[in-house]
């Protein structure tokens, strides 16, 4: 490939991956527009979508990391939930700054990690069920540390700074690079990556099964901390019970099914923060037409994300056909072996 | 199909053993004699609930019964039933409600098992009429004021003395909280009252419709819908509903006055002169003195003399902050956040004196509930 | 003269709950030598070379290798120290490159810091692939671009390295195409030459006599015998093997001993101008009591049309028709009588979590359900008869599927279809992974049913197989007919071979 | 001699005993956690668990989960979950409300939520599979939908809460809720054990490739399947709202997630297949109902209720859910 296909190849693909929130953007614009709102663009537009957007993104690739190792982990919400009403906690009694917050919520999220990852090797529960379990756990545990006050911590700014801009920047670019490099740069992201292609033949070979589970896990979990930071910088915590946290990321999880769809074109952590992007761009646009929240929104959602679903399931086919036809026009015969052997 | 007989066989063994055992243990049991009393409140935990549980605490013996505390749902009125059930299960005769959920289903079940109902913080606005008439409701004592015009006024009056120019209004939506309308009404006829003999350039702006948040916090985009305002006044819970957004759109330099309380530090470190909060209120937990005494003398069998015909609602007075040197009386003193019995307005003795086999009377009690200010607060 | 021995095995006893899988096994591994391993499904063949490669561990034993005592704890570890194995089910990774598959046991070389060096590892699969004389595989390319045969190749990249002292082959060879196993031959005949070492795991007796130096002969968990070269020359061997194996005469009714390929007028499946995926304009008719055969290379087209033939696929002209109706999807292939034996065993055609009952009355559901209900005490009649029928080992019909052997497995797919009572069953590859004993009783259960009439449609890639039961053999290349034989004693393999290359 | 003789035999039940729960630890584990409940309770609580009143009342609150999860058996034996159920359900009871208040005909109410339920099955079994799509985006899908329909359907009121005068007493006699309990779990069990229904719901969920081999219009029966469980949140929503006569936001919103627990604690291995079995809806959601009345009883402190109701799920699910082949299961 020469230097300058490359170029453009690259480009194509980022321009494919910006594509999606581009596309959002300017329908959303179109339609407030039309509804005679003029406040769409705006500086608070800009600080709220990417304050959003970064916690959006933290948390849907703390899911996708789990996912695309084959995994599905329920116990993800109450984790970051949990870590950060006592890394929060600890920091207001000790009067700490932000570091120390994140230091702290890091920290917790890594021993919750690790606490759920040993449970789930050494039980051998398959993991939903032992992740739900977990996270019945945790939510229980809301109630019982600190006197079930939660976190509330949004008002003090000296603790606060990572959930605003232009802080916010540095958990964001920590926890993509951490995903970057984990996945595709280091021993164990690759075993995991085999690991979640045949998890027989890969144990067959030699990988370290629960080794790379809790290793994986403690990336989770670190990624998980910096979710908790910024959730708990910009959000007052509750507590929680009977699988609300799970509502909290199925919340997230949108994201990170489209996120792997456009991620398709460029690198999947790149097209999760352009989901991300792109579904805060829809979000905010429905604040300013006032179907923000209740039942307007929630219905919108559910037929932008079943539609976007179908779309992309169909995709395949869609593109078949358009190979088909184009085939039909070429005369070219594609030499490929069927799916069956 | 042998197989499944004889599961069912052991099953029933089982449970055959376990009613046995259990009744014969319900013969031997008892509780010595004391009142069973169910508290369902609408939180688990937090300030509110430590100081209500200090507060029953220390009247259990004076009072010769006992607190039984739950949680209620705030969404799912089957299982607020299901909770009381399982509280008159448990022997409670009577019943402290905090929510307005499936209020004709748990009366009528109260009714079947003889048990009585009394409301906290909750004016029963949905059902009231439907069950003032019912014997075993005993009434209600309302979260602060059932209706909002005072303290709309008292609000527009404090934004006209502090020189606040462009308003912004936030509300609850009306099929949830209306007596909010009059709050929003008072307060609108006020300041249009002032902006009638103000000078030009000191005219007070205020937000046309109200905007209504449905139990979710604040939009980012309202700060660009309303660009220019120098207050809001937020009539919902605005310490958790309004504030966040506020700080994380970078709009603190805005004031805020609002209802509600939070013992969080880092709020209240954002409240008072030069700061976001101007106004922060919350209600006395002695006013479960209302319903606790009224179940009582249900229970006991005694009445007051000026008992009313049907079963009240009763506003209760509150502590309203305004100023730091009131946070600072109200975070020393107060039982709301020492969580100390002592630090209560009401002991014991007192709340013994107002029951009607003691001589109380309605009046008295209704007086006693109303009558615990930050004033008051400051001369304990 | 005897060669240095190289890998020793003593008394290794392998449990696996109350059952014994290895019952006190000596076993050696001399140099130069292919040594064949051979015998019956759970004879403990594939249990004492992963134990040798590392795969799991004995329960008591001891091995030497090398003069040392050996015990691998991981494959992996096996490998590096020059014992390796080869798998029979597809071993590779999908959604991974080919390099990382190659490397996947061993990333840690290509790491610093636990940092993976990528373009260095891509470098050396491409070196390995070359010297190889694969070097059309790319070692930079998604692994599931390939073909089943090439990711046998990688695994066996993956697998052999310089290093390599002894080289355990399971049964890898049925399924590779004539191509792939020629090259595998070589590569083992290489290593012989290099003063290596190669087990190699057969059901295939002729490829065993073909290819092997020595043979040992394995029979539940203990060794019965071991042949030299010489002994397995002597005509008479094949047979006398299989006496070893099985331990009892297996005599010569093996295959069917009939030519006669009569069979009635009336037409059970017709294949009408049939096309799908790149089969084209493909006709046929199967009449009844004929056994009509398929073979060619794997990928050469043969397994769509038995899947054409059930509905499973979709055409795109043509159709299949029974008894003038058209074959649209497995619900009318089983209504019309027709039944599918899949080649995929354990993905397809059985419900390995279910229990025999289960399993064997499935397709039979239907018919037996009488206003919605359906007769547990005829389920269970019906179970009986069949498990009767084929002398299915189980304690139980309730015992689970996925405890059963390969060969009674394989006997419950078949029941599947007697218990339905369907006339025409397409088989594919219906002894594949079957021991010889189950073996014979297969060809004896189809040439039963030849006999009562059924219409046979055998997919096989064996041709022994083919020339041994079918009544005409149709030879598929690249997804057109290139050849077809009628049954007779004279028919060879090297007849067909030619339309099949 | 005859000593020896009796211990050899005694010795033998007890091995048989060993080795039967051996085979069967998750049927034995989940039926040991609901016998472990009762005996704890029943201790703890001074029996007041056995009390007439307090049985009448967890008969009450366990006839929803019951009936609901008996339905949801069919949805999770192929492997599938719905987690639109709650929203559904509150959706049901509103609209039964309205239609009630309107027409004062209950008959005409059920009969509207029956055909939404048949409708909402046929959409979560075809559609996804229409779609190409898992089928938990299908009820992710329903669940928000009706979510926010629920949410306008009480707005629209001008009220938080919709209730209703209709007398309902008659679905809270015993009786009645045994009566129907039995026969939902009978005509299930029936279904689930003797038809083609429960037979291909199950082989779905171990094998769906195979099953399809096997004749089975797949798609066909996920439709019917999911109906079978619509026609049980039919008849679960009906006592729910007989329960209090009134419907709000909020209603029936956790029951997803309590009929996923139910069923787990009843030992139904969330991958559907073979071992879902109609004990893992009945033993399941009676421990569940069981947990939140016995603590209360027993006078656990409510922060503590939730702590150790995950510690007894997860002591549950571990004998019962525990893999035992070598590779982690997911």
């Amino acid at each position: 490939m020469s230097m300058k296909s490359k170029i453009v190849n690259v480009l194509k693909r980022t321009g494919l991956t910006l594509a999606f929130p581009a596309l959002i953007f300017v329908v959303m614009l179109i339609i407030t527009l039309a509804n005679g709102i003029n406040y769409y663009v705006s500086g608070i537009m800009v600080r709220q979508v990417v304050t959003d957007a970064t916690l959006t993104t933290i948390i849907a690739l703390a899911i996708y990391l789990q996912f695309k190792n084959g995994r599905f982990d329920f116990s993800g919400g109450a984790t970051m939930i949990l870590s950060a009403i006592i890394a929060g906690n600890i920091t207001l009694q000790a009067g700490g700054n932000s570091v120390m917050f994140m230091v702290l919520s890091v920290l917790f999220a890594v021993v919750f990690s690790v606490l759920t990852a040993s449970v789930y090797i050494a039980s051998k529960v398959p993991v939903i069920i032992c992740t739900i379990g977990m996270t019945l756990l945790y939510e229980s545990l809301t109630y019982v540390l600190f006197d079930a006050e939660g976190l509330s911590i949004i008002s003090r700014v000296d603790m606060v700074l990572f959930g605003r801009v232009p802080y916010i920047f540095i958990p964001l670019v920590i926890v993509l690079a951490l995903f970057i490099f984990f996945t595709y740069f280091t021993t164990e992201g690759r075993r995991a990556k085999l690991l979640s292609g045949n998890q027989k033949v890969a144990v067959s070979i030699g990988i370290r099964e629960n080794k790379n589970v809790l290793i994986t896990y403690i990336v989770c979990g670190v990624i998980l901390g910096f979710g908790a930071l910024v959730y708990g910088s910009q959000q007052i915590i509750t507590t929680q019970s009977n699988l609300s946290t799970s509502s909290i990321l199925f919340s997230y999880i949108v994201p990170v099914f489209i996120g792997m769809f456009i991620g398709k074109a460029s690198v999947d952590a790149v097209g999760v923060v352009a989901a991300a992007v792109g579904m805060e761009f829809l979000n905010y646009g429905l604040d300013c037409l006032g179907v923000g929240a209740g039942g307007y929104q929630q219905i919108i959602f559910g037929m932008f994300m079943l539609a976007f679903y179908a779309f992309s399931a169909q995709a395949g086919n869609i593109k078949k056909l358009l190979n088909k036809v184009v085939a039909k026009f070429t005369k070219q015969e594609k030499k490929e072996l069927p799916d069956v052997r | 199909m042998r197989k499944f007989f004889k599961k069912v066989l052991l099953f029933v063994t089982v449970m055959a053993l376990c009613v046995g055992i259990g009744t014969s243990m319900v013969a031997c049991g008892g509780d010595g004699g004391k009142v069973l009393i169910g508290v369902g409140l609408y939180q688990d935990a937090g300030p509110a609930v430590t100081a209500t549980k200090a507060f029953l605490g220390g009247l259990e013996d004076e009072l010769n019964c006992k607190f039984e505390y739950t949680t209620l749902s705030q969404t799912d009125e089957a299982a607020n039933k299901t909770t009381v059930q399982t509280l008159i299960s448990k022997g409670c005769k009577g019943i402290i409600l905090t929510m307005d959920l499936g209020m004709s289903s748990i009366i009528a079940e109260c009714e079947k098992a003889g048990v009585y109902i009394g409301g906290y913080l909750s004016d029963y606005e949905t059902t009231l009429d439907s069950i003032k008439d019912n014997d075993n409701f005993v009434g209600t004592v309302v979260d602060g004021a059932y209706r909002g015009t005072a303290w709309g006024e008292h609000i527009a009056a404090r934004v006209i003395a502090e020189g606040y120019k462009n308003i912004g209004m936030i509300k609850f939506p009306a099929f949830a909280f209306p007596h909010q309308n009059e709050m929003d009404t008072a307060f609108r006829a006020k300041i249009a009252e002032y902006n009638e003999t103000a000078a030009d350039g000191d005219k007070i702006t205020v937000q046309a419709t109200t905007t209504e948040l449905n139990f979710s916090t604040l939009e980012a985009s309202y700060f660009s819908e309303n660009p220019d305002l120098d207050a809001i006044f937020a009539m919902c819970a605005g310490v958790d509903f309004v504030y966040p957004t506020m700080v994380s759109a970078g709009k603190t330099g805005i004031k805020l006055y609002t209802a509600g309380f939070t013992t969080s530090e880092s709020t209240l470190a954002d409240f008072g002169e030069g700061k976001c909060i101007q106004e922060l209120v919350f209600s006395n937990v002695e006013a479960i003195t209302y319903p606790v005494v009224m179940l009582l003398n249900k229970i006991s069998g005694n009445e007051f003399a000026d008992n009313p015909a049907q079963a009240e609602r009763v506003d209760s007075s509150q502590i309203i902050i305004e100023n730091s040197a009131d946070l600072e009386l109200v975070r020393t003193k107060s039982i709301y956040c020492t969580g100390k019995l002592e630090d209560a307005f009401l002991s014991a003795a007192d709340v013994k004196a107002l029951l009607a086999e003691n001589g109380g009377t309605y009046a008295k009690l209704v007086e006693t509930v109303q009558s615990m200010t930050i004033d008051d607060l400051a001369a304990l | 003269m005897e060669n240095e021995t190289i890998l020793v095995c003593k008394n290794i006893v392998k449990r696996f709950g109350p059952v014994n899988a290895l019952n006190g096994v000596d076993f050696e591994v001399r140099r130069g030598e292919i040594r064949g391993l051979i015998g019956e499904n759970g004879s403990g063949k594939s249990t004492l070379t992963s134990i040798m490669a590392g795969m799991q561990k004995a329960t008591s034993g001891t091995m030497e290798y090398k003069g040392k005592p050996w015990n691998p704890s991981t494959m992996e570890q096996a490998q590096e120290q020059g014992v390796c194995m080869i798998l029979q089910e597809s071993n590779t990774v999908r959604g991974c490159t080919v390099a990382e598959n190659i490397f996947a046991g061993q990333i840690s070389k290509f790491s610093k810091f636990g940092v993976v060096n990528m373009k260095k590892m891509t470098e050396e699969a491409q070196k390995l692939l070359d010297s190889f004389g694969v070097g059309r595989i790319r070692a930079a390319d998604l692994i599931d671009r390939y073909t089943f045969e090439d990711r046998k190749m990688i695994e066996i990249v993956r697998s052999v390295s310089a290093d390599t002292e002894i080289l355990v082959v399971d049964e890898t060879t049925t399924a590779l195409s004539f191509d792939a196993r020629e090259l595998f031959y070589k590569l083992m005949k290489r290593l012989a030459e290099q003063n290596k070492a190669v087990i190699f795991i057969s059901h295939d007796m002729n490829e065993i006599l073909e290819q092997c130096t020595h043979l040992t002969v394995l029979r539940d968990g203990d060794i019965i015998g071991h042949l030299t070269g010489e002994e397995m020359r002597q005509p008479g061997a094949p047979e006398k093997i299989r006496y070893m194996m099985v331990g009892r005469e297996i005599g010569d009714a093996y295959y069917r001993s009939d030519y006669d390929t009569s069979h009635e007028e009336e037409v059970a499946l017709e294949f009408q101008d049939v096309s799908v995926g790149e089969i084209k304009h493909f006709n046929l008719k199967l009449h009844k009591g004929e056994i009509v055969g398929f073979g060619g290379l794997s990928g050469c087209g043969m397994r769509l049309i038995g899947r054409a033939g059930f509905g499973l696929e979709k055409l795109t002209s043509g159709s299949v028709l029974r008894n003038g109706k058209k074959i649209k999807d497995p619900l009318t292939a089983i209504r019309s009588g027709i039944g599918y034996v899949s080649k995929d065993r354990d993905t397809e055609a059985l419900i390995l979590s279910a229990s025999i009952a289960d399993n064997i009355t499935f397709p039979s559901l239907d018919a037996l359900s009488k206003f919605t209900f359906i007769d547990p005490r005829k389920e269970k009649k019906l179970v009986k008869r069949e498990v009767d029928r084929y002398l299915i080992k189980c304690n139980t019909p309730r015992q689970l599927v996925s405890t059963l052997s390969g060969g009674n497995k394989q006997k419950v797919s078949f029941a599947k279809w007697t218990a339905k009572g369907s006339s025409v069953i397409i088989m594919d590859c219906p002894t594949r992974g079957v021991d010889i004993g189950v073996k014979q009783a297969m060809y004896a259960f189809i040439a039963q049913m030849k006999k009562e009439g059924k219409a046979i449609l055998l997919i096989s890639e064996e041709l022994s197989e083919l020339i041994g039961m079918a009544d005409k053999i149709i030879i598929l290349k690249d997804f057109a007919v290139s050849g077809e034989f009628m049954r007779s004693p004279d028919l060879q393999e090297t007849d067909i071979i030619g339309s099949m290359i | 001699m005859e000593e020896i003789k009796k211990e050899s035999k005694f010795k033998k039940i007890l091995s048989a005993v060993t080795t039967y729960i051996r085979g069967h630890v998750s049927d034995v584990a989940s039926y040991a956690g609901l016998v472990l409940c009762l005996i704890v309770f029943t201790i703890t609580s001074n029996g007041r668990l056995w009390s007439t009143y307090n049985v009448s009342v967890l008969l009450e609150s366990v006839c929803v989960y019951m009936i609901v999860s008996l339905g949801a058996l069919f949805v999770y034996a192929m492997g599938y979950m719905d987690i639109s159920v709650g929203a559904q359900m509150g959706v049901y009871c509103l609209l039964m409300i309205f239609i009630i208040n309107a027409t004062g005909s209950l008959l005409l109410g059920f009969f509207v939520m029956l055909v939404l339920t048949l409708l909402c099955g046929a959409f979560n079994g075809a559609v996804a599979v229409w779609l190409k799509l898992p089928s938990i985006v299908t009820s992710l899908f329903l669940m928000f939908l009706f979510g926010g329909i629920q949410y306008l359907m009480v707005e629209s009121t001008g009220s938080s809460i919709v209730s209703t005068d209709y007398d309902f007493s008659i679905f809270l006699e015993p009786w009645v809720i045994i009566l129907s309990i039995v026969v939902v779990a009978g005509v299930v069990f029936y279904l689930f054990n003797y038809t083609k229904l429960g037979k291909y719901t199950r082989g779905i969920g171990a094998n769906e490739l195979t099953t399809a081999q096997c004749g089975v219009n797949t798609t066909k029966w996920k439709v019917i399947a999911y109906m079978a469980f619509g026609v049980c949140v039919a008849i679960g929503s009906l006592f729910l709202l007989a329960r209090t006569g009134s419907a709000g936001k909020g209603t029936a919103s956790s029951y997803a997630m309590d009929v996923m627990l139910a069923l787990i604690l009843g030992g139904m291995p969330l991958s559907g297949g073979m071992k879902a079995k109609v004990r893992c809806a009945l033993v399941g959601s009676f421990t569940y109902s069981l947990l939140s009345n016995g603590l209360i009883l027993s006078g656990v402190d409510t922060t503590l209720v939730y702590f150790i109701k995950a510690i007894i799920f997860m002591i549950v699910v571990i004998l019962s859910c525990r893999d035992r082949s070598g590779l982690l299961p997911r």
